[in-house]
């Protein structure tokens, strides 16, 4: 076991900014913490928060969400919908006992590969510092079976 | 049916392997996927060399691979080159994933081990993506023949000739009475001098007797329906006023009528007009227009001077204006730009000092068909500056206006201290921070003027003003600079400034880019395909940008672009259909229960709600696949291909990792 | 499927929940009679006196139909849960808590001390030894039990496997009536049971399907509660910045509370195929707010001032943070 | 309306003729004015010459006793916004109060440290609770011209004004300044609403010298020079000012300009809210007149003569000039 | 002969941390902007522009030694008019407490203005306009103090000098906060932290 905790987060980037600013960040051989693991959609719109729920239910200490700048967006405007989702995900998330520095909303444009890799590098640390998304807080009930597994446990 | 997954790790030559261990991500993969549906798993040199995508293509024909991840460079390189592999082997090329372990692994990472590890969970990623992937067909959608190109500058005129010389018919739609554009107001165009109109004259005659041409002036575009292809346009053709079919363009009517308005359009505010007018002698169309917020007869209700006169009966005060649908393939906006206001910054005194004069005045001012006969006179309209001083980068590189280089004005600025020192033999100042001269013939320009005796200021003028401070500054206008090669202040009193106000996107821009459906830079100005690879296209498939519009030009490149759109649209128009990528939405209409939450939501208006079935359905063609409305849809009506909930939901899983676990996602949750 | 010419048998079980499903059954009227015509049964503690042990005697698998409704809050909930799943063929988890968790789950949000707190301490209640409840305690007459209280709130698959959902709360008369129909079909032959684990005796669409307030495409500038505006009696409730969880709530119900005047409150559940019903529902609602400034949109979103309790109110208990979660279809990849 | 109430060292004596006149018109006006408690000097442009993080602990000890009298609960004078106005007539303190509200929110270890030195005199400032304005912007915004022409009596007509604003209430733009950082016009507009005639001072917005009369007292006269000499080419009476340390500069040193140049500048240097006074009807022992070295007695005496010269003559109909931009046919 | 520069790499990042959203400093076009835009720059050594390019060059010793941020009248025309931004103005302050702290500014009067005027302050809470002028004066131009004399007469007899400074109520609070920040600087030029110096 590593003595210090290595945070996973779950980055979505946007297939015309913020992934390509990954790209770049690639590109120019900027570094940054492999703590980060990156899904490309279409647009920061297409970011459902079931996604954001599901990452950190299935193990994720964190979420990156990220898009085009207000006003850039290459669908127009769909980066305020992410940004309204996003305001609105992050109260309730404080209600379920979720730090609001655990999941964050980063504008990073195709040409801001070293501010992405920052973001990034600054958000491990944050996540770092808080420690592993505490389960315990969250009570989470113990495990239920696969309903694929009715087969064997009904008899027919 | 059993999926059978072939996963494929590049080396990338060290590029990848020197950070990544890919053998063992090969080998990891091949193990500890398999329940997955893993069947075979390597690791290669370079993938996407022909070689590596022969790989490919034989282990599909060869082992019956359903589906392919490759974990590699960018999507946004080879995506393409691995589906097309996949398609020759005769496997439908969606069910293709391209995971980045380069710019998103061992380019950024130094430690190799948990490099490793991540590239490992990337390609679990694209794995349980894979799974999900559908197989897919592009989107074909007929070309319509006809094109419209908006804005009649040098930019839509050239675009407009080159796609009517092709033999497609064009609709030219400018809202000014005649096109022209910016152009049409120069006397002269540098590097190389030729008058404006001689130039640009015979190319606006081929525009109005072109028979694949159909031109409508003081028109504006009101709505765009439809997608790529098959738009349906409204044209809105104000009301001239006056009968083109009877009109014969005399120019009796503008003669006789009393009303002088400021002509702020066409001579930039520097000389008159009359209410009904043509805007310049060499106007295409030469028919006049009244402009009916300055005609006595429709302010105060009497006059008719116009009418009275016309010896052909072509007035006509009761005309309305009028709507035209256009159905149009592909769409050619070239709507240009406007000058920076230089009011804007008070220390250079436009407005106030009345011998401060910005470009597009000077510009009309030299013109022998302009307001002073080509003169170059100060205000009083009489006295020739025997000392002129011209200020570049007004408004431009200044973090205060605008950022950007505006990219014309240097060369601007030195033709304009040659046809002063030509017209007045005066003194001639010209003060710069860089000059900017990289065209060809541009910088011999630059030598020239100097050569003919131009004084050139390193240094930014600071301010002017009335302000006599020394003795032999009284009654002139003094620029105070820095002389930055010196590193002293200097005031040069002068009786003239010349402001080379920058380019600036047109006031209506914005709203502009909502008709079309375009993006909009921070500064204003729309945004290209690729900056680089494919400038004048857009984001919106079926509409293309040339010239100023694009960002600031100079008239060689607003021609060029001009022409590469038309090139692009011909090709359009040529291949007859275009096929367009399938990402996109789509409703279950059982399951949409009508709440109109989505219906707003699309910025290309491809939802629409059925009133009488009371559910919403998305146009294909003019769904762009950004999956917003596929987020937002309460009760998951609305799938979206591509990037399918499930293909997300499944990827986040990979990369936690999590089909190691048999999905028993709350365990590692536990643990 | 009934054996030896004997009547099927059936079973309901009422776990952590108000007994409103178990009044809806009873409240089918006439359809009662044939429940008691066709079914033997055996274990229904609200309606007839039974033992556990009775039913620990029966063969696994000799109920035919269980209908189990209420949420599983502590362990006695658990292993009458587990008792019952082993006993029948056919587990149904009937309404809102059993399937979602319904409106117990909400407790989710906060620590089973701040419940205690709240129940023993709070300010309607007398209480002055601070007596709180122990899973054992030594009384003189021996040792005492009580079922632990779970730290969590669980839904009934979260503890076993379900075969069947009938969510609602409770679920409404008619669409009872309709499932005890057509397992009675099922039992002549004259029809399929639906695929396990489906939901049943609702609809596929949301409960806008069904209402007939008239819309208009959706701009929320502010959020307001019911009690102080007079809605317009013929409009969306949503547009008119009321919470209404009808756009996310599974039909079925046939629009009754927004017909009425009332908000949807989501009883019956996510419709089909959705994950998380409060982040669907949570999505919408956001996506619809007119305003691209942040701080406007806070200013707006102040108006929703309990958002965990708004979205999820009867399905905390199957959301995904906030309790077990019903476990996502995987996709089979090969064959075992 | 009420608002905190910063003097300023300067008012409570060399420019003690604008303490008493925005006083004088500041109650005429119906504002409260609520003289902050113990307030020190602001440190002028000297301090943040020398220690940077006392300059702003100096700044800072008035904002932190601002906060505590201004939001002090029940005193009633927060804004809508919930930020407690500060006026302060004299530009310098305007400024610096200013700034150092601004750079305190956007430098968090300025913030920090500056908090911790507070600390020592059982203070603390958080920054953006006040809000910092110029008499002159509460007058002109808040006031507003029509109230201020409707409170005239006296109307200033036939004198001629040259408005100066001097640097640092129009610049560097941090925010709520004047509306331009080169040509203002409120000044320009109230001497209008009093009555007065307007000159366009082309130097209305340049420097007086500041410090500079201390240090190069060759450089500083050449600055006032400038000023002196461009409102005598505009044929101004008076000079108004709105700062104390434009009024000392252009006031006290006129007289050594003149010897220094060998010129003969007899200008007035007055205050708006002296003029403001006047134009109300005013006492005007109440406003602090006398004060002044250079004397303002002929100037005033020209208030309500006749304006001199008839109107321009109008243009001809052949003039050949051009349009001026933006103008009307 | 000037002898070729030695650049001191660490000039232009300290100047930039003494100074409030000193970043932009970096991005200094060289348009002269701002010296043609001040009031003193004709007697400035160095206009600024000038000036940051030596800050940019390292050339220490010559900027500190400039008169240029001791002439600076803090008009912010430079600062407003920078097409970079650049907080100019501020940059001057930060010239001047560097050049006092390195000890390079024995020769010129302005320092020791500042001196006087901040010392009163920190006497009495308030400034004291007759005792800075005759106390700055004797000490750099006692030649002249006639002619200020008689300035300082007008102001007498117009009641605009006091003879007496004016001295706050908590003088005692207010010397705790000076002399605790004034510590705290001490402490972070000795330890380097030059984001407060
Ligand atoms: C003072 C000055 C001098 C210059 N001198 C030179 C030179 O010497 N040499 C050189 O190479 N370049 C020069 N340029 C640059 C040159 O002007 C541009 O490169 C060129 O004009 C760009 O052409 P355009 O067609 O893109 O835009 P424009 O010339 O601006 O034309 C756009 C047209 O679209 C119309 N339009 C706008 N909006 C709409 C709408 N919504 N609907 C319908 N129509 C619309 C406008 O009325 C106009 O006719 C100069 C620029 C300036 C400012
Ligand atoms: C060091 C450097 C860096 C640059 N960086 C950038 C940059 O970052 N961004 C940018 O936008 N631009 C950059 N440029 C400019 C860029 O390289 C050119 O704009 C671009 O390459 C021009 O492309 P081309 O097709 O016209 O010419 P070329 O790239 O020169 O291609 C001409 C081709 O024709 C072939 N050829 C030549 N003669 C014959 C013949 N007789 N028969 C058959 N084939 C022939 C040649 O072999 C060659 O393949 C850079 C240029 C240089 C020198
Ligand atoms: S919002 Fe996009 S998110 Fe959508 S295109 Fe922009 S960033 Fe990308
Ligand atoms: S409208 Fe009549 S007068 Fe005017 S140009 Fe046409 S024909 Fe001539
Ligand atoms: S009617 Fe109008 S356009 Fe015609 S002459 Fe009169 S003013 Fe001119
Ligand atoms: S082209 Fe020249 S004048 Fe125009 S903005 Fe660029 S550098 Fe300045
Ligand atoms: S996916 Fe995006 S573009 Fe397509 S219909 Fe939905 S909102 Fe519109
Ligand atoms: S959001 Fe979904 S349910 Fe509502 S109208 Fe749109 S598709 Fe239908
Ligand atoms: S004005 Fe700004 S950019 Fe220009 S030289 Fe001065 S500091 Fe540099
Ligand atoms: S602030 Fe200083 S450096 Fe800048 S212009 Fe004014 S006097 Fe010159």
């Amino acid at each position: 076991m590593t003595e210090q905790f290595e945070p996973v987060i779950i980055g979505f980037t946007c297939n015309w900014c913020s992934y390509r600013a990954a790209d770049l960040a690639g590109t120019a051989r900027i570094k940054y913490p492999p703590n980060i693991r990156l899904i490309r959609l279409m647009c920061s719109g297409r970011l459902d928060p079931t996604f954001v729920l599901q990452a950190l239910a299935s193990g994720a200490d964190g979420v990156m969400i990220t898009g085009c700048h207000p006003g850039e967006c290459h669908y127009l405007e769909q980066n305020y919908k992410a940004m309204r989702r996003f305001l609105l995900l992050r109260r309730m998330l404080t209600q379920m006992g979720i730090e609001p520095q655990r999941v964050k909303l980063v504008w990073a444009s195709a040409a801001e590969g070293a501010r992405l890799a920052q973001e990034i590098t600054a958000m491990v640390e944050e996540v770092r510092a808080l420690g592993p998304l505490n389960w315990g807080k969250v009570e989470v009930p113990a495990f239920s079976p696969h309903p694929s597994s009715l087969k064997e446990e009904v008899p027919a | 049916m059993a999926e059978r997954i072939g996963v494929y790790v590049c080396h990338c030559g060290s590029n990848i392997a020197g950070v990544v261990d890919v053998v063992q991500v090969a080998q990891w993969a091949a193990g500890r996927l398999k329940h997955r549906g893993v069947i075979i798993a390597r690791d290669y040199k370079f993938m996407c060399s022909s070689l590596g995508q022969e790989l490919i293509e034989q282990d599909i024909k060869e082992l019956g691979l359903t589906r392919v991840v490759v974990a590699a460079c960018s999507p946004h390189l080879h995506e393409q080159t691995f589906r097309n592999a996949c398609a020759r082997a005769g496997l439908n090329p969606y069910l293709c994933e391209l995971v980045s372990i380069r710019e998103q692994v061992s380019w950024v990472h130094t430690d190799k081990v948990a490099a490793t590890e991540k590239a490992k969970a990337v390609t679990s990623g694209g794995v349980e993506r894979v799974l999900w992937d559908e197989p897919l067909e592009p989107l074909r959608v007929p070309i319509h023949p006809a094109t419209l190109v908006v804005g009649g500058g040098i930019a839509g005129i050239q675009a407009a000739l080159e796609i009517a010389d092709g033999g497609h018919r064009v609709y030219l739609v400018e809202r000014e009475p005649s096109i022209g554009g910016h152009m049409a107001q120069f006397d002269k165009t540098f590097p190389t001098l030729d008058c404006a109109a001689c130039i640009l004259t015979p190319k606006m005659v081929s525009v109005g007797m072109h028979p694949n041409i159909t031109m409508m002036t003081w028109s504006e575009v009101e709505k765009v329906e439809g997608y790529v292809g098959n738009f349906t346009v409204t044209v809105r053709q104000k009301a001239r006023c006056v009968k083109t079919d009877l009109c014969t363009g005399c120019g009796v009517c503008e003669e006789k009528c009393p009303k002088k308005v400021v002509d702020n359009v066409f001579e930039a505010g520097l000389g008159y007009r009359k209410a009904i007018y043509t805007p310049f002698a060499q106007a295409v169309p030469k028919y006049p227009v009244i402009d009916r917020e300055n005609c006595t007869y429709f302010q105060k209700g009497t006059c008719k001077a116009c009418e009275k006169f016309c010896p052909t009966g072509a007035i006509d005060f009761s005309q309305q204006d009028e709507l035209i649908t256009l159905q149009v393939g592909n769409i050619v906006l070239a709507t240009g730009f406007d000058l920076f206001d230089s009011r804007r910054i008070p220390q250079y005194g436009y407005g106030r000092l009345a011998n401060v004069f910005t470009s597009l005045e000077f510009e009309r001012m030299c013109n022998a068909a302009g307001p002073t006969n080509g003169n170059v006179v100060l205000r009083d309209g009489l006295t020739a500056p025997k000392t002129v001083g011209i200020i570049h980068c007004v408004g431009s590189r200044d973090k205060n206006f605008n950022n950007y280089c505006s990219a014309i004005c240097c060369m601007q600025s030195l033709k304009f201290a040659h046809i002063v020192k030509e017209r007045t033999g005066a003194e001639v100042y010209n003060f710069y921070i860089d000059m900017r001269t990289a065209a060809k013939a541009y910088d011999e320009f630059d030598q020239r003027v100097r050569d003919e005796g131009t004084h050139v200021i390193r240094g930014r003028a600071a301010e002017v003003t009335d302000a006599a401070r020394m003795p032999g500054e009284e009654g002139k206008l003094i620029i105070q600079a820095e002389d930055t090669l010196i590193g002293r202040q200097r005031r040069i009193p002068v009786d003239m400034v010349l402001l080379a106000a920058g380019l600036e996107p047109r006031r209506d821009a914005k709203q502009t880019a909502q008709l079309f459906g375009l993006s909009c830079s921070a500064d204003g100005w729309f945004i290209e395909k690729h900056p680089k690879l494919d400038p004048v296209a857009t984001m919106t498939e079926g509409i293309f940008i040339a010239g100023c519009v694009q960002g600031p030009k100079d008239i060689p490149n607003s021609v060029v672009q001009g022409a590469a759109a038309a090139a692009r649209v011909q090709g359009r128009i040529q291949q007859k259909e275009i096929s367009l990528e399938p990402v996109r939405a789509s409703i279950n209409e059982h399951r949409c229960s009508g709440c109109r939450i989505c219906n707003n939501l699309c910025p290309f208006n491809a939802i629409l709600f059925h009133d009488d079935r009371m559910v919403s359905e998305i146009n294909p063609a003019l769904c762009q696949g950004c999956g917003t409305c596929v987020a937002a849809c309460p009760a998951g009506a609305i799938s979206g291909t591509v990037f399918s909930n499930e293909q997300i939901l499944a990827q986040i899983q990979g990369l936690l990792m999590l089909n190691l676990n048999g999905g028993r996602v709350e365990e590692l949750v536990a643990a | 499927m009934s054996e030896n010419g004997s009547k099927p048998k059936f079973a309901m079980y009422w776990a952590a929940a108000c007994g409103g499903c178990e009044i809806a059954v009873l409240n089918i009227h006439e359809k009662i009679l044939d429940v008691d015509a066709n079914f033997e049964i055996v274990f229904w503690p609200v309606a007839m006196d039974a033992k556990y042990k009775d039913v620990e005697a029966m063969p696994d698998g000799s109920i035919l139909l269980t209908l189990f409704n209420g949420a599983i809050r502590n362990s006695e909930n658990e292993a009458i849960a587990r008792l019952l799943r082993r006993k029948s063929q056919i587990l149904v988890a009937f309404g809102s808590c059993a399937c979602q968790g319904g409106l117990p789950s909400l407790a989710n949000l906060g620590t089973s001390q701040a419940l205690f707190d709240a129940a023993y301490d709070g300010p309607s209640t007398d209480n002055p030894q601070g007596v709180r409840p122990q899973p054992q305690w030594a009384a003189p007459e021996g040792q005492l039990h009580i079922p632990e209280f779970y730290p969590a709130v669980k839904t009934l698959n979260q503890v076993v496997p379900v075969d069947y959902y009938m969510p609602g709360c409770p679920p409404e008369s008619p669409q009872i009536a309709a499932v005890i129909d057509l397992v009675l079909q099922v039992l002549g032959g004259k029809a399929a049971l639906p695929p396990p684990g489906a939901v049943i005796g609702a609809g596929d669409s949301t409960v806008c399907d069904e209402c007939k307030r008239a819309r208009n495409e959706k701009k929320i500038t502010q959020f307001v509660r019911i009690q102080d505006v007079q809605p317009d009696p013929a409009l969306c409730l949503l547009e008119q910045g009321l919470l209404c969880n009808g756009p996310a709530t599974r039909s079925g119900c046939g629009a009754l509370c927004p017909m009425a005047g009332a908000l949807c409150v989501g009883c019956y559940g996510p419709a089909e195929g959705v994950l998380d019903y409060g982040a669907r529902l949570m999505t919408a609602v956001a996506s619809v707010i007119d305003s691209t400034n942040p701080a406007e949109i806070e200013r707006i979103l102040d108006g929703i001032p309990d958002p965990a309790g708004a979205f999820y109110r009867f399905n905390m208990g199957g959301s995904l943070l906030r309790a077990g979660r019903l476990p996502r279809k995987s996709k089979v990849a090969h064959e075992p | 309306m009420n608002y905190g109430y910063y003097p300023g060292c300067s008012l409570e004596r060399n420019a003690a003729a604008y303490d008493v006149s925005t006083r004088a018109v500041a109650a005429h006006l119906g504002l409260g004015l609520d003289e902050l408690e113990d307030w020190n000097c602001c440190g002028a442009t000297e301090y943040i010459a020398i220690n940077k993080l006392a300059a702003y602990a100096l700044i800072g000890r008035n904002l932190a006793l601002a906060q505590k009298q201004l939001h002090a609960p029940g005193n009633g004078r927060l804004a809508a916004d919930g930020r407690a106005q500060l006026v302060a007539p004299c530009s310098a303190c305007f400024l610096n109060l200013r700034k150092a509200d601004r750079y305190l929110q956007d430098d968090e270890t300025l913030r920090t440290a500056t908090n911790e030195a507070l600390a020592a005199g059982g203070l603390r400032y958080d920054p953006g609770t006040i809000f910092v304005r110029h008499l002159l912007d509460v007058m002109v915004n808040d006031v507003g011209f029509e109230e201020i022409k409707r409170r005239v009596t006296k109307p200033l007509t036939g004198l001629r004004v040259a408005p100066y604003y001097g640097c640092l209430l129009v610049r560097p733009r941090l925010g709520g300044e004047l509306s331009n950082a080169e040509y203002p016009t409120e000044l320009d507009q109230l001497m209008k609403a009093l009555g007065a005639e307007v000159v366009d001072f082309p130097l209305k917005a340049h420097c007086c010298g500041g410090h500079m009369t201390q240090i190069s007292a060759e450089v500083a006269y050449e600055l006032l020079r400038r000023l002196l000499q461009n409102a005598a080419d505009y044929k101004a009476d008076v000079i108004v000012t709105l700062c104390p340390m434009c009024q000392l500069n252009l006031d006290a040193y006129q007289s050594r300009v003149n010897q220094h140049f060998g010129a003969g500048f007899n200008l007035p240097i007055l205050y708006f809210t002296q003029m403001m006074g006047l134009a109300f009807g005013l006492d005007e022992k109440a406003l602090g007149f006398g004060k002044e070295i250079v004397s303002a007695a002929a100037a005033l005496a020209k208030i309500g003569e006749p304006p001199k010269a008839g109107a321009p003559a109008r243009r001809r109909k052949d003039d050949k000039a051009l349009p001026m931009p933006g103008a009307k046919p | 002969m000037t002898s070729p520069i030695h650049p001191q790499q660490t000039f232009l990042q300290d100047v930039i941390d003494a100074t409030p959203g000193g970043d932009t400093l970096r991005t200094c076009l060289q348009c002269g902007t701002c010296g043609g835009s001040c009031p003193s720059g004709a007697d400035m050594d160095a206009t600024p522009r000038r000036l940051f390019a030596m800050i940019a060059a390292g050339l220490r010793d010559e900027v500190l030694q400039s008169n240029t941020p001791w002439y600076c009248v803090s008009c912010y025309y430079c600062m407003v008019r920078c097409p970079q931004e650049i907080h100019i103005t501020d940059v001057m302050y930060s010239l001047k407490r560097m050049a006092i702290r390195e000890g390079y500014t024995d020769h010129d009067a302005a320092p020791d203005f500042s001196q006087t005027f901040i010392g009163y302050v920190e006497r009495y809470g308030r400034s004291f306009e007759l005792g800075l002028a005759t106390r700055f004066h004797l000490a750099h131009s006692p030649l002249r103090k006639v002619g200020i004399g008689t300035l300082a007469l007008d102001m007498f007899a117009r009641d605009r000098l006091a003879l007496t400074p004016k001295r706050i109520k908590d003088m005692e609070g207010l010397h705790a906060i000076l002399e605790t920040a004034k510590a705290m600087a001490r402490k972070a030029e000795a330890t380097g932290g030059s984001k407060l110096l």
